[in-house]
């Protein structure tokens, strides 16, 4: 089973995880990207996360169908948020729980891997004297 | 023909809007960004750049149709 | 910094990530382990673990000390859980937040797989029809 | 020498005991191992067994004396 979700709140942890777990998973890798307060040295003040929406479902579909086929997983979920958020804050959490625990490490990182690569989701790092989108220019 | 783009990022603040309007004879997608190239050569200083078709990344030989949903797509950054 | 516990109540997985998120961190990794419903085609009932606590603890805190010196990680939590455990509850839970990524799914697996090789805990399978020591026999 | 052993998980089961008081001389943990598997064959049986003393892992050349905590640890199964 796949859970995807593009949101605007607070991307619920505990919840996502409560959602993998199934009677017949033996582990649960839960990913959980968090606002740095730095980058390259500078002090980050937010991150500001903009997608294309239904293109960045669809590629985040992709990535949980693909896991699907190439791990023994039960569960995968990918919520990730998009707007503003402060140091701290939550951009994605992946859970993934399978059988056996190397299933779910291996396919937990692929999935947060490929959506870096992948997803149509673009964020702008907002420092005290200016912006920059991420990675925009080599 | 008559296309709309989609600009998303850093290409949005090259395009100076969110979507742009354009007449053009382009047969696909290659064409097209060489086009846009032209005309936009902040493009050009990207890291790189993808065009997708109807939600799906296209290579440059993708075929590109009036009324089809075509979106700029600068390099990626979420997670 | 390092938190280690071996405890007989239900381990708080929110709190646990709550306690690695750190301002410098980029991502957290976590690894929940959960008692499945079969072992190897067979129904498990519940699954009763008991531990040489002292030395559990401090082989834990050895893992995570080795982890703060092998990867460049800002905090690594390790709670387990003793006593009897339903299919679905959580025995066993890692988190490990660091600045980037690869650091933290590294130092999270690295822990776990080493866990299971070396801390003194053992567990009692429980099934309709009898109980076996886990591993206890090639 | 009086020593005094902790059994944990199915050694407890082999012991019949969570803990066992013996009276012998056995200069390191492989004299140790080898006399309790004289005296509980059952031990031979496992995947494998280690003895701590007092919270770390002994080897063979591990010495023991009066006053140690002695751990017999079958296959850990921790996670």
């Amino acid at each position: 089973m796949i859970d995807i979700q593009l949101q605007n709140e607070a991307v619920d942890i505990a919840a996502c995880i409560e959602w993998v777990r199934t009677p017949t998973s033996g582990g649960v890798d839960v990913f959980i990207g968090t606002v740095r307060d730095t980058t390259k040295g500078k002090k980050v003040l937010a991150l500001d996360f903009e997608a294309y929406a239904a293109m960045a479902l669809s590629e985040m579909k992709k990535i949980a169908d693909e896991v699907i086929t190439k791990w023994p997983v039960d569960r995968i979920l990918i919520h990730h948020r998009i707007g503003k958020l402060s140091v701290g804050e939550v951009p994605v959490v992946i859970a993934v729980s399978a059988a056996h625990r190397d299933a779910a490490f291996d396919a937990c990182r692929y999935a947060i891997d490929t959506l870096k690569k992948t997803v149509p989701i673009f964020k702008k790092e907002i420092f005290e004297d200016g912006e920059v989108w991420v990675s925009a220019h080599p | 023909m008559k296309i709309t783009l989609l600009a998303f990022g850093i290409v949005k603040d090259i395009f100076k809007a969110p979507q742009l309007e354009i007449d053009c004879e382009v047969a696909d997608a290659g064409a097209l960004k060489q086009m846009l190239a032209d005309k936009y050569p902040e493009l050009k200083k990207l890291a790189h750049y993808m065009v997708a078709v109807n939600n799906e990344y296209a290579t440059d030989t993708t075929a590109i149709k009036e009324g089809d949903e075509i979106a700029i797509i600068p390099p990626v950054s979420g997670g």
